[in-house]
Formats: structure tokens, C-alpha cells, sequence
């Protein structure tokens, strides 16, 4: 990494110590709580699936069979009721589907459940690792026809089939990721739909069956166009750790996934979303998924240019919470975006600012860049040049994953056509500054090096200031985002629980062991 | 009568740009295709300047027509140029026409979360420079933010007796605004709320004809800010002696 | 039947992007006429997205129809899918079947000095990778250059005797190149050539449907290489039996 | 100027030795000749216009019946023929459309015809010097409106009055200049045609009363938008210097004028044209119009990547043409092109170091750029994309007249959307980017300077071969844009006449004096 800015390390190392002090006291809170969700995606670890006849996930029959007893860990139960009618989990789900209650089984010894969950444990393990085997060789073996920067684009039109298709085109057209986009408010459904779904406003389910159908879909194209097509979807919302655990065993290869996103952005409970996004990640970092934070979201309705440090200050702390949950920095994609009103003169110097600074402070992350979408209109021709200008920032500063903005964004979710027209101008860009970054210097205090310490600074004041006020109060108080959430407002919190002394969890413990976390057991 | 057409550089040459995708494989037969879509779309000429494979059996195409339909421009109707009052204006009219401060609330609502735009028209600071109603004197604004069940937005409106509902969609895939519209147009009619409330909606897609059709008093789209809206809602209600 | 429309992200959608420009003043009456006149092209909906003024008395549109017109894919005709020959091929196919070198004359006519695209054809060291005519060493090539008037062309031809004509023609706008090349063709049907010459004409506003329409044997537009010209040439020429 | 690429200015010094060495034998050649386009500027200076009922322009009735008498110069019997018929030039050009001839009158004592002379020439110059200080008053008055760089647009209907319209939207849009391009093949006209014009292929015709129409839309629509809007037309091709004679009384601010480029491109003869070109420099020397070079041309055919130093070479050569026409470096704008391939790798760095190391070789110049147009295809997208590179570019050098790219370069002469959307591209780069080029530096010793360095040093040899073989031999040789021209052939070269010694030209003669040049009266 080349110091363009002329950086002091320090400053970074007292924004660490800042987020540490921080996320503390919301670590200890987390290692003491469990939730629905995250007992959910347990069973589902261990193999749960299906729907009963009313469409209700088999997972979430079981969570709600157990109610209070939750707080013992819902594998117990599942386990339990396997051993005592001498049933898979596969028989035990399709039982569950047609009326039989896991909880009312007496639990057998825990020895005995150990030794079952030993199986289920195992059975995720190899999966999950020959996942990873399987996605590092791919990459391996096709690392030189990827893009640099990897494009990343999205699908949306609702209907998976035609996601399928819309994907197949993308990766035709040179693209190296592709994000399927949820459905507006699949994050606060408390369930993830079970099936290939056919509708969807702005986006697709995110179901297990709509994950293999694209896994699929990328993997023949990818072979095609002799790449490993890297699949997205979001582990967000109020089922953020089932759909970690989803994406871990079919093999999606990133996920967005942010620490307070939820909070502020969708109004779900904190402790909920704290305790979710731990579990969460201790998938994806075992399952070696890179996260995609949600910086970008604090610039949809704030101006970028007063609230950069926003930006920054939230990149630390989604790091210390990753960090929290075993994931090494390769896998953590921090998010920011190219925001800038288009008619600040020199906004092209900030955005460079910007994205330089966040390069520096985090060297070994692979930093995800959006794109331009506020300040995009219906002039689509317009539009593409500020794709353009985006493409060269993220091109000069060495952004690793780009998402790519389309030219009709605040029109529609992307044409077949727009996608082309975002690749081929990413790739130009790409190839035609190629060593650009490696040739200029910026001058000595000037413009992006003042603005990039302006950043920083006002980042070391806001983290300071949160530091003193503690998390939890700090988003009470409308700290972030200018959104103010109560500690025990918002949705979900009826489903976090306090985990009983007895509590038992045979991932967690086997995930915590294998990424070599302490805490409690 | 006043016949206009497209101009590219003269007048009445009728040159209009497309672009768009066939679900075909890029070939020359693919190239002909167009043109005669070009044709098909009512064009009397039609020249493919650009073709690309989107994939094997996608196209991508560029063409530029020539069409002689046209439109006569006095016939153009339902956009009559309302002529806005200014902020001091607005609080004014509701002294001296009213007499009291008129009780407006907001919402995105469905499953709607873009509060960006509710919020331009609401909050105290406003848009470009514009002041939002909360801001006004004369003018009591509740916002309610997003994805507000139209069942809450009732109520609410019922319990502060509300003189106008403004209403944001932002998104509009598969036609999810005209549904949840009409939803919220039904709920106040069957409450027998829908006239002595002023009932507007806004958002990008929205334009005054769809409202209307939708059974609101006006639409906004871009561009909108606080006064426009609340012009059209003062005199409103003194039209419909709502005061 | 197979019919095709336009796919914006679902089949058959038929979703186009347009622009445009209208006469009259950026207004919301503009952008509803705008909306109309999407209409009027044709499509079944339109949605104006953008409009900005261009000068008083002119607004540039941006909008996206939706069109319920298709057309059907398997009546698509005139362009039947030619293999064409490799250099090598083409060489051996005149030795073959003509027995000697045939003479090819090309130019770029009238007042037209885009040399460049005739140049592709026939220099030596062709265009992309593909060698030109120059090379051919079953062909006598000659490159008259630019600005060739039509008289001197055919005189040229009649003088050496050649076997194909080649014509360039770049500028078409007010479709000053429709006029040269009809009397191109007029001059060679007066004085009994036309048809032994194989006469082709190309460029990048070309298309092999507007060739056949004013009597040239063949049309090549952009994209095109030597070989795709010769082999047509060689082939025509047996065709006829002017070897 | 700041030096960026390290160039030692000596090179740039022993470029001009190397011109002045190629240009000197022809300055001796220039001097020893006039040509009929050069005493048909000069009757249009005394005021001759018009045209008899064929439609031929009275000054070439004039020309035409001077025929070998033209070594004596045609002002002489003009105002012979003026004296003797005691008419003033404007009756003259009339009685001459009706069939006068003036060359069938004896010619007075050369007093008389001095004492005659005087007034229009004092006549013309009080013109002249009205045009430069209206323009220079309105340029200091209205300087903070413009654009820097100057944003430069064409029209091209072909009917002046559609021409007139689409200027004025252009200069609402926000352009600076609008040059009016010519009709094809204007330029092999060896007259310039009378009146207003309604139609043109590609272009619209130079004739002094389209001057006059888009003058007066021009100073409207400038005023209106606070600015002064400059006027542009080719003193090029056969007719050269009349078009600058007319240039310069209907005040016109920059002309299309190179010293090669009709041998070159339009294969008019070379003596021929370097007269002209010199006639016609020192008009617009003297009427302060900026000359554009056409360095571009080479590109149009030849690859940027190869040949890029031909473009520098021209444009010593033409600096070396311009200063013995007493213009200042003030006046060239030479030109140059982003013509690179879109597809080579770091193609964006190689048009960098083109465009500065030509800033550099030429500080004072008003540098005019040209857009990609070469690789501009019927993907308008792209296209637009490339033209926003060219915006970044021309920004980040420095260069002062930009030539804006069209985003259907490839399909048709523009349309009025066309145009707005360029504007827009490169007025939001402008200001995205305004102080980019102070911001940065580029690496010592890397890609761009190595660039500007290896073009520098093969413009120099390639200087070096021309001076030793001399320009005349050189063109024939086909050393300039791989295209060969016989020195007696090509168009136009009738049309040369060695002066006699009792030569005459009062107007050559005050331009002389005023631009302070000596040589040969
Ligand atoms: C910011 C943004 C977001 C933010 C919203 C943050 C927030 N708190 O508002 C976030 C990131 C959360 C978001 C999420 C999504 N978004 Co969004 N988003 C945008 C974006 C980039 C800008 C919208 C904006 O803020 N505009 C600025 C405001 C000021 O303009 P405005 O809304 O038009 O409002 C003005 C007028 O319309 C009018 N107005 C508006 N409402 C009202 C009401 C009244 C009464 C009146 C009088 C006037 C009025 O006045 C305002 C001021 O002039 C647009 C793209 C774009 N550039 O437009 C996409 C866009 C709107 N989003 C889109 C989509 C699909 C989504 C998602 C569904 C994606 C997904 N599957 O996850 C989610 C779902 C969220 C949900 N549940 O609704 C699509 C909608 C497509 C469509 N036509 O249906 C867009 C167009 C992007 C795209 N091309 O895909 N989004
Ligand atoms: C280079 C160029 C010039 C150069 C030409 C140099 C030269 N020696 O050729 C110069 C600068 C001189 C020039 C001048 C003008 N130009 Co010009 N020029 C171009 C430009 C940028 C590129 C053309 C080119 O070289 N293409 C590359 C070649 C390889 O492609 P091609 O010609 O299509 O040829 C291929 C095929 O079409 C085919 N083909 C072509 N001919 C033939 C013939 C046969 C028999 C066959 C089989 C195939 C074949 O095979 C070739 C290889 O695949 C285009 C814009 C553009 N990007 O296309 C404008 C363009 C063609 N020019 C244009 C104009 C208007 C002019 C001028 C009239 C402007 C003016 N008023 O001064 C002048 C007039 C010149 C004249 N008298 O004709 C317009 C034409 C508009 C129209 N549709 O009518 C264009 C489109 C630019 C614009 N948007 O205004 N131009
Ligand atoms: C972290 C994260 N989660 C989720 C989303 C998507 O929103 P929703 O909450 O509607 O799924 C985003 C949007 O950008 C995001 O950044
Ligand atoms: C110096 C110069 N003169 C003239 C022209 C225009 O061409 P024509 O010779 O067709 O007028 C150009 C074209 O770019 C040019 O650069």
C-alpha cells in the first residue's frame, strides 16, 4: 500500500483503541444472549428445512414450539427429540412440518447429545469446507481472467428464474460478481421463505432454494467464461444469522452484513441485531465469506461531504465487531460510496480523499466501493460520466470490489442493457488508467491530503464521543445517521434471550474452537 | 392546431434516439430485426448504428429514427401552471382564509422506506434551500417516516384531525404504489374521512394525472418542494370550505 | 411464428430507452406532451424521466416506453448468412474457376475523401489484421483515392478492363450519397457495362438492402473486411460468367 | 506553467532551429509570389463584393480578367480603374458584375494610385481595429462567465439559419465558441460564394453574409448570457486568404489555418498553399483572430500511438510560419487530439503525456484540442464515456480551446441534444476536477514522462531528416502523413504568379509595416 496521504499511523491506532472501547461492553452483552434467529440457524446447521402446509418454515415452528426454552439452545431440543424417536433430522423436519412438537420431549443426557451432535457438527464442517476448497481453487485456477478491481452488479427483477438469466448475461459481459437484491422489506420478515420464488418489489427472496438455482446458474457461467463467479446475498435484517448459515452451506461467496445497519436503517431492536450479527459472522469467517458492511446507507441521506467521518467511524467499529467474531481482515469488505453532490467543484478530490484514506487505515481489507445512486437522475447520459468518475476513483485508490453504478438508477432496477453499458464502461476505465495510480503523487498539503485528515480527525472526535457515551446510549441519542433508536424499541426484541446456564450450542462452540475465540461456552 | 415533432437539427425532422435489447443472438439477421422494430415502433426510418451481444441469445441495439407522427400541442391538457405562494404567502392565506393552523401529516407508506423525500417536504430544514412545513407557523406537520401501514396513517389522521394527508411511494416495481394507493384511497372513503381530508401523494414516478386517477386530490413528482404542496392544499381546502 | 420484443430486465416486456428533443419550452405541459408523444410514437406506455431545456423554445427528453409491437423473427429476410472465404480460399477458388487475376477497381466517389474505410479494403496491409486486395495475388488492385468523380472512375474501369467496381461512400447526411451513387450506376448501365462488372458499394451507413435497391450487386457496411468484398466478387463473377 | 515531465528546454529549442531550418527556404519562396486567392483577398479588403448573374463573386470576375497581369498585383488595377472611371470600389464591383473589365483600363501614375490606396486601406484597418476592440472590451468585461478551458462546439446543418439557431441554443447551453464547419469539399472551391446559404452536405458554406448572420446570433445570444461568444471558420483550401480577409472585417475570433494541411489532406498544391497560408497569417495577425491548426488531421489516418510525433512536428513548423507572419504565440492555436485507441492499456497516460508535453513545448500558445472522433463508434455510450476522458484530459493539462466530442461523432453531424450533452460532460469535469492539475504530480521517471520523452526525441529526428532534405522534397517523399505530393501538382498551383518587381499590394504592404516584418516590398 503506497502512503499517498502522509498518514500518521497513530491516528488509526487511536481510532481502534476507540472502537475497542466501544464495542467492550456490547461484546460482554452479546456472549450473555441469544436469539431466535441465531437458534434458528443453528437448527438449520444441523440440517432443518422444509415448510408445513401453511408455509411457515420448519425452523421457525420449531423456535416456536420452544418459546421460553429457547434460552437453553433450540439443538438441544432438536437433538433430543431425534435421539428419543430415533429419527434424522431430515425425518424430524418433515415430522415437525405435520404437526409434531419438539418440545415436548424429554431431553436425554447430555453425553448422548453430544455424541449426536457430533454427526451434524461434522456433516456441516466437511460440507463447509469443501465449499471453501472449492471456491479457493476456482479462484485460484482462474485468477487471471478476473477484473481488478472485481465488478460487482446486481439482479433484481424479482423473479428468480429471470434473476438466473439477467446473471448469466452479466457474467458474459465481464462481470465477476453478481448480488442478487432482496425484495423491499424481506429484512423484516422474521423467517426466510422456503422455495424458488417468482415475485418480488425491487429484488428477490433470499431462499435457500433461490441461493442453489443462482449457485447454479453462476457456476456453468463461470465455467464458460473461465472465471469463479462470486455470489451475494444479505445476511441482514431480522434473519441475518439463518441466511449466514444458508449462505455458508450453499456456497455464496459474500454476503452484506453490518453491525448496526439494522438499528438504524430498518428500526430492528440493537440488542437483537448485536447479538444476530455475532453469530452471523462467526459463520461467514468460518465459512471464509467476506462481508459487505453498509457504509454507503449513511449517505443516502446524509451529505457526503459533511458526514465522511460517519463513514469512517462505523468502518472501525463494523471491523472490531468482525474482528470480535474471528474474521481475519481479508474477509472483512468494508463499505463506502462515491456520494458526493456532482456540482461541489473539486468533488472529485474529496471522493479521491475519501477512498485513499479509507485504502490506508485499511490495508488488508477487500474495501467494497458503491457507486454514485443519490445524486443519479433521469438524465441516464449524465449519469454514466459520474459511473465514469466513479470507476476512475475506485480504479486510482485500488478499491478491490466495485459495485457498478447503472445508468438508469433512479429509474429502474437494472435493464439487461444497463448492466452491459456499467461493465464496459468499468472496463475501459480499468484498462485505460491501468498504471495511474502507480504514477502520480498528491502534492504535499494540498487538497485531498488536508481533506483526508480533516476526515480522520473528526472521526477520532466522533468515536471519541461515542466511547465516552457508550454504544447503546450513543444511538439512543441519534448519534448515527441522525437516527435516534430506542435500546428497547424497534422489532425483534421479544426474540432475544438470555442464554440459561445450561445453555448448549454444539456451532458455536465447534465455530468459536475453530476461528480460536475465547468467552463463554 | 400546432403540430410538433422531434428536432434533431431541423425543425420537423422527427430524429429520435432508441435504445433497447432483443432477445436474439447478435448476427446481421439480428441487425435487420431491429430496423424493421424500428419500423414495427412506428417509425417511417430507422438506422441501427450500434449492435453488441449481451449474451448468446441477447442484443443489444442503438438505433436512431425518423418518425412523422407528431402532436398537436394545444391539445396537450391537465397541467395548468399553478402559480405557487411563497412562505409567507402560504401562512398568510391560512390567517386571513382560515383563521387557524391547519394540521397536515406525512408518510412513506407500505412497505415503502425512502424517507428522503416525505422528509424534503416535511422536516424544518427543508429541501434546496427550501423550508419544509414544519417550519411553517401556520401549519401543525406530523411526519411519520416509513413504511407506515395505511391502517396507522387512518388512524393517526382520525385522532389529529388532520386537514390533509400526504402521502410518499418511492418504489413502483411492478406496479406496488397503485396498489397500496388505492388501498389507502378505500380506507379513508369507507371511514367517510376522504372529504374533509385534502389527500395528496408524491414521489419521482408520480405525476398529478395518476393521482387524480387514483382518486387523490393532486400528485407530485421531482422537483416538488414544501410550498408547492402546501399552496395547492390552502386553497384546497378553502375551496372545499374544509376551514 | 417466433415473435420478438424489446426485454428490459422480463421477456417480452417491451421496454425501449429514448431521447429526444421537442420545440417548445421546458414546462410541465413539455413533459406531458413529451409523455403523449411517446404515445404517439407508437408505444402503449411512456414514462418521461428526465427533461432539461436546451435554449427558450427547446426541452431534450429522456424517457423509457413500453411497447406491445413485436415482430415476427422467422420473416426476417435478406440477410442470409454468407461463409466467406479465407484469403487462401479466395485465392485458389479464382485460380480454379476464373483462371486468371481479376481486376478490381475501387474509389471513394463524388466529393467524399473518407479514404479510410476503401483504404481497409484495399491497401496491402488491410484493416484489423485482415490483409486488403493489394495483397490478393489472384487480384490487380487498384485504389483511385478520394473525390473520384464518377466519370473518371468509369472511364478507369472501362480502361484496364475491370472485373469489380468498389465504391466508398461516407458522407450521407441530406443523403447526398443516394444521388452520387445512383448516377453511378446510370453512367455504367449507359455505356453497356453494368452488367459485366460486379458493382459493389460500401461504408458504414451501408447496408447490402439499400445497395440491391439502386442497382449495385452488393452492399457492406461497417465491419467489413477484404475477404467478405472478394468473396462475394469471385462468386458473383462465376455467377454471371464473366470470367 | 508547471514543468511535469522534466523536459529539458533545450529540446524544444533545437526543435524551432530545426523548423527555422526547414522553413526558411520557403519563406524566400513565399516572398517571391502571390497567387489569384491572394490578390482576391486583397480586392475584398478594398471592399470589392458581390457577384453578376451566373452567380461568380465579382473579385474572381476581377482575378479572371487579369490573368497574367495578376504578377502586378490587382489592387493596382482595381484603383486604376477606379481613378480613371472616377467610381468608387463598390460602383466598380458593380459596374463589373455588369461586364466592365478592368483590366482593359490604362493604369495612372503610381502617386495616384498610392493617394487612392490610402483610403481603404485606413478604411480597412479603422474596421479591423474596431473588431479588436470590441471583442478585446467584451472578453475583459464578460472573462468570469467563460468556461476554462473554452468549451468549443460546431454546427453543421448546412442551412445558415438552422445553423443560427442551433448556436444559440449552444451558447445557452454554456458553449464559448461555435465554429460553423464547412459544406464538403468547400475547400476545393477556388471561390468563396455570395449570400446566405441554405444548403450544404456536412457542413454549411463560408460566404460572407452567413458570417454576418451568425455574427449578429452570436453577439445576441452572448449577450444574453453574459458573455462573448467566438466565431469560427476555416481560412483554409483554395480561398485561404479571402476567407481570412473576410474573417477579419466580419469579425470573426479564430480561423481553421494550417501551413500544410490543404497539401496533405486536400491535395492542393504546395506552392500554392504556402503562399496563402502566409497572406492569410498575416490578415488575421493583424485582425487578431486565433488561427487553429490541424495537427488532428494526422490522427484522423495515422495511429495516435505511432505517430504521435508528427502532430509536435507540425506544430513547430507551423509556429515557425506563423511568427514570419508577425503572429504571436498568443494567436496559434495549434492543434493537437485524443485519437488513441480506446483499447490500449494505459491509453489514458499515453494522451496525458501527449497533451502536457505540448502544454509545456508551447506555454503561451492557446492550445486547441481536439475529441476522440476516430474511435467514436454508433455506441453512443461509450463514446460518451471516451469524450469525458478527453474532458479529464484536456482539464488536467491545460489546454485553452476545447473542441467537445459529440457523442454521435460516429452517425451524424450533430444534433441539439447532441451538443447539451456535451456541454454538460465537460462542464461537470471542469468543475469536478478543477484543481486536479495542481493537486498531483506525475513520478519521476515513469510511464508519462518516459512517454513525452520518447515523442520529444523522435520529433526532433524526424525534424532533423525533414530539414536536411527540405520541406518541398520531404512532402514528396511522403514524409508527412505517409502522403506524397508532387511539388507540381495538386490543385491550384495556376493560380501562383511570381511577382514582378513592380509588384503592388497595399494592403500586404500595411500589414507588413504594422506587424513589424521585413522582406520584400
Ligand atoms: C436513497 C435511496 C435508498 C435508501 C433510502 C433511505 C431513506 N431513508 O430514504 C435505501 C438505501 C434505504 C434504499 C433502499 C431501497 N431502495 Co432505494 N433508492 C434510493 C435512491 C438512491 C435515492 C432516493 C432519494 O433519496 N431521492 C431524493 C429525494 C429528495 O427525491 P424523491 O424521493 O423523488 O422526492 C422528491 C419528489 O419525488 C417529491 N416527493 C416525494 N415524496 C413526496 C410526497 C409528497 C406528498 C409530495 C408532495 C412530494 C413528494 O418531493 C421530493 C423533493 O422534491 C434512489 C435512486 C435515485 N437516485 O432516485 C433509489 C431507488 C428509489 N430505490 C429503489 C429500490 C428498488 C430500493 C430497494 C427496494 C432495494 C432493495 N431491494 O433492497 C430498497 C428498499 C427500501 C424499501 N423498503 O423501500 C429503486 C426503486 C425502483 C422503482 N422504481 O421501483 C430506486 C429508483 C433505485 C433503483 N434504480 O433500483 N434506497
Ligand atoms: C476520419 C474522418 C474524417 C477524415 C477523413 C480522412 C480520410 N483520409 O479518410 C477528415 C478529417 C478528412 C474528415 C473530413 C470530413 N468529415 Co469526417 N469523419 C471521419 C471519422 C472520424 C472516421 C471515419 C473513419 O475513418 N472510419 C474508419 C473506417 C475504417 O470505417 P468506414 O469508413 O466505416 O469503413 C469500413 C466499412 O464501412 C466498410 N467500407 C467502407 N467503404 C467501403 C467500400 C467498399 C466497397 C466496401 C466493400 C466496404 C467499405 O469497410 C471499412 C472497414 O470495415 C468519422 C466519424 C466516425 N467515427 O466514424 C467522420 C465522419 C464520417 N465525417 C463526417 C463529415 C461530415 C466530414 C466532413 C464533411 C466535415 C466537414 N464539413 O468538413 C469532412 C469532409 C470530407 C469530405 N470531403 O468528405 C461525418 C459524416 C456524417 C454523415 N453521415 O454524413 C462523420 C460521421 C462525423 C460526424 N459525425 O459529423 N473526416
Ligand atoms: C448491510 C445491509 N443490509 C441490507 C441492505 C438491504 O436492505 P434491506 O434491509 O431492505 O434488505 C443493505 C442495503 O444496502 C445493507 O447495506
Ligand atoms: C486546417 C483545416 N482546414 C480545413 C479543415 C476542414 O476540411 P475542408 O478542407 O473539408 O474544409 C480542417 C479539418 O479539420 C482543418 O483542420
Amino acid at each position: 500500500m503506497k502512503d499517498m496521504l502522509g498518514l500518521e499511523i497513530k491516528k488509526g491506532n487511536k481510532a481502534r483503541c476507540l472502537a475497542e472501547a466501544i464495542v467492550g461492553p456490547v461484546r460482554e452483552y452479546i456472549s450473555r444472549h441469544t436469539t431466535v434467529s441465531v437458534e434458528r440457524a443453528s437448527l438449520r446447521l444441523c440440517g432443518v428445512d422444509g415448510m408445513d402446509q401453511e408455509g411457515t418454515p420448519v425452523p421457525n415452528i420449531m423456535a416456536n414450539q420452544l418459546k421460553a426454552k429457547t434460552e437453553h439452545g433450540a439443538v438441544r431440543y432438536l437433538l433430543g427429540a431425534c435421539l428419543k424417536k430415533g429419527m434424522s433430522v431430515d425425518e424430524m423436519s418433515r415430522a415437525v412440518a405435520d404437526g409434531f412438537d419438539i418440545s415436548s420431549v424429554e431431553i436425554p443426557d447430555m453425553a448422548l447429545l453430544e455424541e449426536e451432535a457430533r454427526k451434524y457438527v461434522e456433516r456441516m464442517k466437511t460440507l463447509v469446507l469443501e465449499n471453501r476448497k472449492l471456491r479457493a481453487e476456482k479462484i485460484l485456477k482462474y485468477k487471471s481472467n478476473e477484473n481488478s478491481p472485481l465488478l460487482y452488479v446486481i439482479v433484481a427483477t424479482g423473479n428468480i428464474y429471470e434473476d438466473a438469466r439477467q446473471a448469466e448475461a452479466a457474467v458474459f459481459q465481464g462481470a465477476d460478481i453478481v448480488a442478487v437484491i432482496r425484495t423491499t422489506a424481506q429484512s423484516l420478515l422474521d423467517y426466510v421463505p422456503f422455495g424458488a420464488t417468482t415475485e418480488g418489489f425491487g429484488g428477490t427472496y433470499a431462499t435457500g432454494e433461490n441461493f442453489r438455482i443462482m449457485r447454479k446458474t453462476l457456476d456453468i457461467a463461470g465455467e464458460k467464461a473461465g472465471k469463479y463467479i462470486r455470489l451475494v446475498n444479505y445476511a441482514s435484517g431480522l434473519c441475518m444469522p439463518e441466511i449466514a448459515a444458508l449462505g455458508a452451506t450453499e456456497r455464496l461467496d459474500m454476503m452484506l452484513n453490518d453491525s448496526m445497519y439494522g438499528v438504524l436503517f430498518r428500526d430492528i431492536n440493537m440488542y437483537r441485531t448485536f447479538v444476530d450479527q455475532h453469530f452471523s459472522r462467526l459463520i461467514s469467517s468460518y465459512a471464509d465469506i467476506i462481508i459487505n458492511t453498509g457504509e454507503d446507507n449513511y449517505l443516502t441521506t446524509a451529505d457526503a461531504f459533511e458526514k465522511g467521518y460517519t463513514v469512517l467511524a462505523s468502518q472501525f467499529i463494523n471491523e472490531r465487531f468482525a474482528f470480535d467474531a474471528g474474521m481475519p481482515s481479508r474477509l472483512q469488505g468494508l463499505g463506502h460510496a462515491f456520494e458526493m453532490d456532482p456540482d461541489i467543484p473539486d468533488g472529485f478530490l474529496y471522493e479521491i480523499a475519501q477512498a485513499q484514506l479509507v485504502r490506508e487505515l485499511f490495508p488488508e481489507c477487500p474495501l467494497k466501493y458503491m457507486p454514485p445512486t443519490k445524486h443519479m437522475s433521469g438524465n441516464i447520459f449524465k449519469g454514466y460520466v459520474m459511473n465514469t468518475m466513479f470507476n476512475l476513483v475506485a480504479k486510482l485508490t485500488g478499491q478491490e470490489i466495485v459495485l457498478l453504478g447503472m445508468l438508469t438508477e433512479a429509474i429502474h432496477t437494472p435493464f439487461m442493457q444497463d448492466r452491459y453499458l456499467a461493465i464496459e464502461n468499468a472496463r475501459y476505465i480499468l484498462s485505460n488508467t491501468a498504471s495511474l495510480s502507480d504514477e502520480i503523487i498528491f502534492r504535499d498539503g494540498g487538497i485531498v491530503q488536508k481533506r483526508a485528515s480533516e476526515v480522520m480527525d473528526r472521526t477520532l472526535d466522533f468515536l471519541g464521543s461515542v466511547a465516552e457515551r457508550g454504544l447503546f446510549e450513543s444511538i439512543e441519542a441519534g448519534m448515527f445517521a441522525d437516527i435516534k433508536r430506542s435500546a428497547s424499541g424497534g422489532k425483534g426484541l421479544e426474540g432475544v434471550f438470555e442464554k440459561s446456564p445450561d445453555y448448549w450450542n454444539p456451532f458455536e462452540i465447534m465455530l468459536k474452537e475453530e476461528l480460536c475465540i475465547g468467552g463463554t461456552k | 392546431m400546432n403540430a410538433i415533432k422531434a428536432y434533431g437539427d431541423t425543425l420537423n425532422d422527427g430524429r429520435v434516439q432508441l435504445s433497447f435489447t432483443l432477445p436474439v443472438a447478435d448476427s446481421p439477421k439480428a441487425r435487420e430485426a431491429a430496423r424493421l422494430y424500428v419500423r414495427k415502433l412506428g417509425f417511417s426510418d430507422g438506422e441501427v448504428v450500434y449492435a453488441a451481444p449481451l449474451e448468446e441469445e441477447f442484443t443489444f441495439f442503438v438505433a436512431y429514427g425518423k418518425t412523422d407522427g407528431f402532436i398537436d400541442y394545444d391539445e396537450v391538457r391537465g397541467v395548468e401552471k399553478i402559480d405557487f405562494m411563497s412562505f409567507d404567502e402560504i401562512n398568510e392565506y391560512i390567517g386571513d382564509n382560515i383563521g387557524r393552523k391547519i394540521v397536515v401529516v406525512g408518510a412513506c407508506t407500505g412497505f415503502d422506506a425512502h424517507t428522503v423525500g416525505i422528509d424534503a417536504i416535511m422536516n424544518m430544514k427543508g429541501y434546496n434551500h427550501h423550508f419544509g412545513l414544519e417550519r411553517y407557523p401556520m401549519i401543525e406537520a406530523y411526519n411519520l417516516g416509513a413504511q407506515v401501514p395505511n391502517e396507522t396513517l387512518l388512524s393517526f389522521s382520525k385522532e389529529i384531525s388532520a386537514d390533509a394527508v400526504l402521502v410518499s411511494q418511492i418504489v413502483t416495481q411492478k406496479n406496488v404504489h397503485i396498489d397500496n394507493l388505492t388501498e389507502l384511497v378505500e380506507l379513508f372513503e369507507a371511514e367517510h374521512v376522504r372529504n374533509s381530508t385534502v389527500l395528496c401523494v408524491g414521489g419521482p414516478r408520480i405525476d398529478n394525472r395518476l393521482a387524480l386517477e387514483l382518486g387523490f386530490d393532486c400528485g407530485f413528482g421531482r422537483g416538488t418542494y414544501a410550498e408547492h404542496v402546501a399552496t395547492f392544499i390552502v386553497r384546497k381546502m378553502v375551496e372545499r370550505g374544509i376551514a
